[in-house]
């Protein structure tokens, strides 16, 4: 069977969480009292991270100079990219107005009006939706099949790259990246339990356990994305450098988490 | 408005490849692309084996994943049944690719959009068969309208146990088999399309 | 754009090198050399360099999607090709056919469209390596040359 | 390379030159023109004109319907009307369109510049390739020794216009390929019916069809019109069995196959006999009164071939062998074989065949429905439709290659000149005959022959054949060995009248007509032999009258009710009053034709030969047998052998063949050829949608032949094979011959003393598509991967002829392709 979807895809599902983790993270981290510069630099970090991640999906496209045709067409609402696009276009425009508004601010540690805490929320809501929308795109794909059922791996991993990198910001993120890290532990023990009892399934789980993709599964995906951070926030709360390597540990687990939610089975 | 739909006889196809070389005349589809080929299955250990040929092609689905999948609403379901894509509309997003088990839907580079098996809907417009049917030697592809009992279709399909290719898909495919040797499950695993990788190479390695 | 160099061009891969047009050139190769080095290079019985954008572009038949580009070229602006008799062209997508159009055509936009959408997509290509495959002047220096006149 | 470069200068004063006379130099021209048309989807949409022609992509000739618009052919379909193939068409057939217009086709004449072989070649015109041929043969006819022009034909559908240009010429060496072919299976049948050399049994009425090594699905001469005949047969009820080496897709179609070693199927043959004598399930009354031989002996003679010296020998199970007698025997009168290369292509392969055949004349199918039956004609109704007149007497003069003394059956029957094709260019190199020019017309003998090396050492040699024109569509061994290349036209672009054994018993006419002008400058040989016989003169343009081809068969075809217009409507035409040729023995002569015979032992004899025979008081038709009964034995093979004292026996017998049984103790394998269903020998290897479809020719290996000589999937390995070891074969010394490295593909579809490989392989010239891309020389640079690309570049593509000996059958000259012994052995990478 022919493969449709090939490295610019497995990039684009890989990546998408970070913006989405971002903006969700220094939301939660913001609500006790947000520190500006974190406020900030939320903003342009998603809006730089997913403006380039749409370039990549334009990319990708056979016919690129036909992407609007995805945001203007609303002939086929069943589909997901339909409705992913049109989201996409429309956090950008969200994050447009949050930047917009972050930068006119005087001086810069007001709070911001009110209009911007509408476009806040809405913010939240599109980018919770962004979490989740890998999963209903790849749902549709034979190639992905574990992508499907993993809405809930889609949006910790993209929650636990927002933490990470909220984390090596200097925020406050560190509690969140824990109950994070454990709330991922769960789900994939769940995720895993659920494919074993599936008889079609079984060979999916072999393949990510004991298979082609276990390196990279209990190496990366477990080892160093959940244990070692664990571990590492656990013992040396206090240590800077120690906390910074358990964030970018968080990011390389949690990327993996999601390739190989996109590659097995195909 | 019909239901358009495509019954093979496994029992008397001989394998002989008409209907790919005749789509493939039809369309000048371009190498290295399918909308129809025969797929060639062994089965059993010497010296009691045998070869299984089984033509497929896209099934036109009633419940069409590449058609729920497209996002610019290229693909379009016509008055009977066919699932065709419209040229203009589509951007090569291929969802519509990503979706179909039966892989019958390629990248036409020259067109610069997805392509599939039309079931010849300008050729039923005018009355005649699709070029697969007209070349098929021993008449074991039968086309004709799924709801009309007096059709030569529904006649052979109620007269023989008939079964679908990749049934667990799920999307009722609408191109029906007669396979009293059981051997759609031994290509579950295929599509229409062919593996261009699976030769032999002969250049010294 | 020197039409005189792309009507050359266009003799030279369409038909053998004649006395006078030899006479012209100052070759000093002998006729049948340089005929068996047209039938070497355009005609066969294996062509090294068959002048086809079918061909060219891996699409093995004549008169494939190629030729049928150009013939709604040609149609859509009013033109028809007359080939000489003898001469070794079978499609419209021939080299010869393709630069006897644009020296009717140029200076001009549909020049630029000719050169645009049918010619330099392969032409380019074609005639680079028609330079390096070819054994006897004035073939290899020709594609040179028009090879500048048509980038 | 020259020193001289063309410089700035002297390109300006040329462009000039070439510019200002842009019109009279002779340049490309462009003219205003107002017509424009829109482009649909699909392609056979809108003005369309139906051509009805018949196809040659393979031998069987199916009537078409070829779709034209615009001078251009798109696709095509099947002739409905066409009685053998009823509208059906194949693979090959609808691929017409990709060997019409493919680009590595001849379309030029070319004369070569410097040595033969060297491949430099330039542009002539056809005046000066028919000047240079004419003055050529011109000068062999007049020194008074015509024979020394010899004309080589591959597959040919115009036997009318080469027999009278070589008549009228006064050559008899014309070879041919059939004893490449089906020598062997015509001999047999000729020996025993007489009537006919082919056998056309009833599939679609029969209830059980034995096919020995046939494999109608994907080859055969009858292919498409054999093979739906046998799915409708399937349709109602009836089996077919399968006796084949390899699991051929008619083997896998077949409701059992059993793997035999090759060239044992006529012992298995001989044992069905022995059940059927032994259980008493034979026609006993049928077999006394209609063949020449009592039941009672026929049965002493097969007593010896049991089930299970055939289970020994062949390797199918003595208890199959019976329970298979039973039901043949029990489902007569409709029952039937067939057979072709299978069991005829090998050493022995005449009595192969004989004991097949009579097989049905044991349960009395001879001749009934959905039994065995045949048809007098193996064309057109050659009485109804005489060719026009003048006709060239046949030459005096004599060939001794085309006559092959030394293999008796060859040319044994008048009306059936059979030749032996592999032995015509040793016997060149050994100087039997002097050759002074060769044509050679379809054929690829340089790379097709068995020991394709020799026939090509042999045409590189511009002593023993000094002249060498080759006319064909595609670039060849061959053509590479020529010293003329004429383009000859695809049978999509030429005038024939053609047709084949009629598969519905009843003889048709098919016309083959131009569906579109002939490409480039390419020419048929009806309008090449016409000219070169004028330009010979002589005499010889007296049997060319006709100024044009339409001329001509407007003359042939006018007997046939609305003559050449209603050929050139239809396609076909079948005589409505005519009925199939069923159980024709039993017509009972009326009195005017027993006027003036007389009878001699039950043979009624008539002013020019016998005509009919005395069955039980009643004087009847019979058959075209010297005895005019079916010649289980036959006095006259055996007659014909005494004269080139070799023994032929009467009776079908098994003679093992000379050496396997101790090579195959010593571990060697049988090395056979087979045919895939997309393609015909080489040639369709051109078609880029058949060789999409199939393009690699891998060894098939039975899995525990492969572990036992440590071969896995995959592997390189080199195949050397060997002469037989034979007596009463042409250098049968059992010497080395050659070898081939290929790579190992397993099947379980094998008998496991069996090495298969497909003979649809192996071409260096060709263009990319059917060389696999070793034809470098049109992909030159490196262009952007573009669509329609050959992705199939690189794969492998072995050629088999080469180490293919020559193997004359010592009875008939038929050439044995499937006995050849090898020894394989795994090599590293292929290197």
């Amino acid at each position: 069977m022919t493969v449709a979807w090939g490295p610019l895809l497995a990039a684009y599902v890989v990546l998408v969480g970070l913006p989405t983790g971002l903006t969700l993270m220094t939301w939660w981290v913001g609500r006790s009292g947000a520190s500006v510069r974190l406020e900030r630099i939320g903003a342009w970090g998603a809006l730089v991270a997913l403006v380039a991640i749409s370039v990549l999906l334009v990319a990708d496209l056979g016919r690129p100079e036909r992407f609007h045709l995805m945001l203007v067409r609303f002939d086929n609402l069943a589909s997901p990219i339909s409705w992913g696009a049109k989201l996409i276009a429309l956090k950008i425009l969200l994050l447009l107005l949050v930047v917009h508004a972050v930068e006119r601010r005087r001086p810069p540690d007001r709070p911001l009006p009110r209009l911007t805490k509408v476009v806040a929320v809405l913010l939240l809501a599109v980018s919770f939706a962004l979490a989740l929308y890998p999963a209903a795109l790849l749902a549709r794909s034979w190639a992905s099949p574990l992508a499907g059922g993993a809405g809930v791996l889609f949006v910790l991993t993209a929650l636990l790259m927002g933490a990470a990198v909220v984390v090596l910001l200097g925020g406050e993120g560190r509690t969140a990246l824990l109950g994070l890290l454990a709330a991922s532990a769960v789900a994939l023990a769940v995720e895993a339990l659920a494919l074993a009892g599936r008889p079609g399934d079984r060979l999916l789980l072999a393949e990510l356990t004991t298979g082609g993709s276990a390196p990279l599964f209990w190496g990366v995906a477990v080892g160093a994305g959940l244990l070692l951070p664990a571990a590492g926030l656990l013992t040396l709360p206090r240590n800077r450098v120690v906390t910074a390597l358990c964030a970018v540990a968080v990011l390389a687990g949690a990327a993996a988490t999601r390739y190989l939610l996109f590659a097995v089975g195909s | 408005m019909a239901r358009l739909g495509m019954l093979i006889d496994l029992r008397t196809c001989i394998g002989c490849h008409a209907c790919s070389v005749a789509c493939k005349a039809e369309f000048d589809v371009p190498l290295g692309n399918f909308r129809d080929t025969v797929k060639y299955v062994e089965e059993g250990a010497y010296p009691k084996v045998t070869r299984h040929f089984i033509p497929v092609l896209c099934n036109h689905c009633e419940d069409a994943p590449c058609l729920s999948a497209c996002p610019t609403g290229a693909v379009v379901r016509l008055d009977d049944g066919q699932v065709t894509i419209e040229d203009g509309d589509c951007n090569l997003n291929r969802a519509c690719m990503a979706a179909c088990p039966y892989d019958a839907i390629y990248v036409d580079e020259d067109r610069g959009a997805a392509a599939k098996c039309t079931f010849c809907d300008h050729r039923t417009a005018e009355g005649r068969q699709p070029a697969c049917v007209d070349a098929c030697p021993t008449n074991c592809r039968v086309f004709g309208d799924l709801d009309d009992p007096e059709s030569e279709i529904a006649v052979r399909a109620a007269a023989n146990d008939v079964t679908v290719w990749k049934e667990s898909a799920g999307t009722r495919p609408k191109v029906l088999y007669v396979d009293p040797k059981n051997a759609l499950p031994l290509i579950e695993e295929q599509g229409v399309q062919v593996d261009t990788t699976a030769d032999l190479s002969g250049e010294p390695a | 754009m020197n039409g005189d160099v792309i009507m050359l061009m266009s003799r030279l891969v369409s038909t053998e090198i004649d006395a006078p047009l030899r006479e012209a050139l100052g070759c000093p190769e002998p006729l049948e050399d340089l005929s068996a080095e047209f039938c070497r290079l355009f005609v066969g019985p294996r062509p090294v360099c068959p002048p086809y954008a079918s061909v060219r572009r891996g699409e093995p038949m004549i008169g494939g999607r190629a030729e049928r580009r150009l013939k709604e070229f040609a149609a859509r602006h009013g033109l028809d090709v007359v080939v000489p008799p003898g001469f070794a062209v079978l499609a419209l997508d021939h080299l010869g056919v393709e630069l006897a159009l644009l020296h009717h055509l140029s200076p001009g936009p549909v020049a630029e469209e000719l050169l645009d959408d049918h010619v330099r997509p392969w032409a380019l290509g074609y005639l680079r390596s028609l330079e390096e495959s070819a054994r006897l002047e004035p073939y290899a220096s020709a594609a040179r040359w028009c090879r500048e006149e048509i980038t | 390379m020259s020193t001289w470069t063309l410089t700035r200068r002297d390109l300006l004063r040329a462009a000039a030159v070439a510019g200002v006379g842009a019109a009279g130099l002779g340049g490309i021209e462009v003219v205003h023109r107002m017509t424009t048309e829109p482009r649909a989807a699909g392609k056979t949409v809108g003005a369309v004109r139906r051509v009805a022609s018949m196809c040659q992509m393979c031998t069987t000739a199916c009537g078409i319907i070829a779709n034209v618009k615009d001078g251009r052919l798109l696709t095509i379909e099947g002739n409905p009307a066409d009685p053998n193939s009823r509208g059906a068409v194949c693979a090959k057939g609808v691929a017409g369109p990709s060997i019409l217009y493919d680009p590595s086709r001849l379309l030029y004449p070319l004369r070569r510049v410097g040595r033969r072989g060297e491949g430099r070649w330039r542009r002539i015109t056809w005046d000066e390739a028919y000047t240079e041929i004419a003055d050529r043969l011109r000068a062999i006819r007049e020194s008074g020794r015509p024979e020394e022009f010899a004309f080589q034909q591959g597959r040919n559908r115009s036997t009318d216009i080469v027999a009278r240009f070589l008549d009228a010429f006064g050559t008899p060496s014309a070879f041919n390929h059939r004893a490449l072919c089906s020598l062997n299976r015509r001999a047999a049948i000729l020996t025993t019916i007489g009537d006919s050399d082919w056998d056309l049994g009833d599939y679609e009425n029969s209830r059980y069809i034995l096919n020995f090594g046939s494999n109608w699905a994907e080859a055969h001469q009858g292919h498409i019109p054999v093979a739906t005949r046998m799915m409708r047969a399937r349709e109602r009820g009836a089996k077919i069995v399968t006796f084949d080496a390899r699991l051929s897709n008619t083997a896998a179609l077949s409701d059992e196959w059993y793997a035999v070693r090759p060239g044992t199927d006529g012992l298995i043959a001989l044992a069905i006999s022995n059940v059927i004598c032994q259980e008493g399930l034979w026609d006993r009354e049928w077999f006394d009164r209609w063949t020449n031989y009592p039941a009672e002996k026929y049965a002493e003679h097969v007593r010896a071939y049991t089930p299970e010296m055939a289970q020994a020998e062949s390797g199918v199970p003595a208890e199959a062998i019976r329970r298979i007698a039973r039901e043949f025997a029990g489902a007569t009168p409709r029952c039937t074989t067939i057979c072709n290369r299978g069991s005829a292509a090998h050493r022995n392969g005449f009595h192969n065949d004989r004991a097949i055949t009579v097989l049905n004349a044991l349960v009395g199918n001879m001749g009934e429905e959905g039994g065995w039956c045949w048809h007098p004609m193996s064309a057109w109704d050659k009485k109804a439709l005489p060719e026009p007149g003048p006709i060239a007497p046949k030459p005096t003069a004599r060939s001794l290659i085309a006559e092959a003394k030394d293999w008796p059956l060859a040319n044994a029957w008048q009306s059936n000149k059979m030749r032996v094709g592999e032995i015509v260019y040793l016997w060149i190199k050994q100087r039997r005959q002097r050759i002074s020019a060769l044509m050679t017309y379809n054929c690829d003998q340089a790379w097709a022959w068995p020991e394709a090396n020799l026939v090509r050492e042999v045409l590189a040699d511009e002593d023993l054949v000094p002249f060498h024109v080759c006319l064909d569509v595609m670039a060849s061994e061959t053509s590479n060995l020529a010293d003329i290349i004429l383009p000859w036209t695809t049978y999509l672009e030429r005038w024939d009248i053609d047709s084949r054994p009629p598969q519905g018993l009843v003889d048709y006419v098919g016309l083959r007509q131009p569906v579109v002008p002939p490409l480039g400058e390419s020419k048929d040989l009806r309008e090449i032999f016409p000219e070169l016989a004028r330009r010979i003169g002589g005499g010889m343009e007296h049997y060319f009258p006709w100024a044009t081809q339409e001329e001509y068969f407007e003359q042939y075809f006018a007997p046939v009710p609305g003559g050449f217009g209603h050929m050139r409507e239809a396609g076909v035409h079948v005589d409505p009053a005519k009925k199939p040729n069923y159980l024709p023995y039993e017509k009972e002569l009326t009195a005017e034709e027993l006027e003036g015979t007389r009878t001699e032992d039950g043979v009624i004899h008539g002013p020019d030969g016998a005509i009919g025979v005395m069955v039980d008081g009643t004087a009847r038709r019979g058959f075209g047998t010297p005895s005019r009964k079916v010649e289980v034995h036959s006095q006259f093979v055996n007659d014909r052998g005494r004269e080139a004292d070799r023994t032929i026996s009467p009776l079908p017998v098994y003679e093992p063949i000379p050496g396997h049984r101790e090579q195959l103790a010593q571990g060697r394998l049988i090395m056979i050829s087979f045919k895939w269903n997309v393609h015909n020998a080489h040639r369709t290897l051109q078609s880029k949608w058949l060789q999409e479809i199939s393009h690699t020719n891998p060894a098939w290996l039975n899995p525990a032949t492969a572990s036992g000589l440590g071969l896995a999937h995959g592997d390189w390995i080199e195949v050397t094979s060997y002469r037989p070891i034979d007596p009463e074969v042409p250098r049968g010394d059992g010497s080395q011959l050659g070898s081939l490295r290929t790579r190992v593909h397993l099947t379980e579809g094998i008998h496991p003393q069996v090495i298969a490989i497909a003979h649809n392989a192996g071409r260096t010239t060709g263009g990319p598509v059917a060389s696999n891309g070793r034809d470098r020389a049109v992909l030159v640079g490196h262009e952007p991967p573009d669509h329609g690309r050959v992705w199939w570049a690189g794969s492998l593509s072995v050629a088999q002829n080469d180490i293919l000996p020559i193997y004359p059958d010592p009875v008939s000259g038929q050439q044995a392709y499937h006995d050849t012994m090898v020894t394989v052995r795994r090599i590293e990478g292929g290197a």
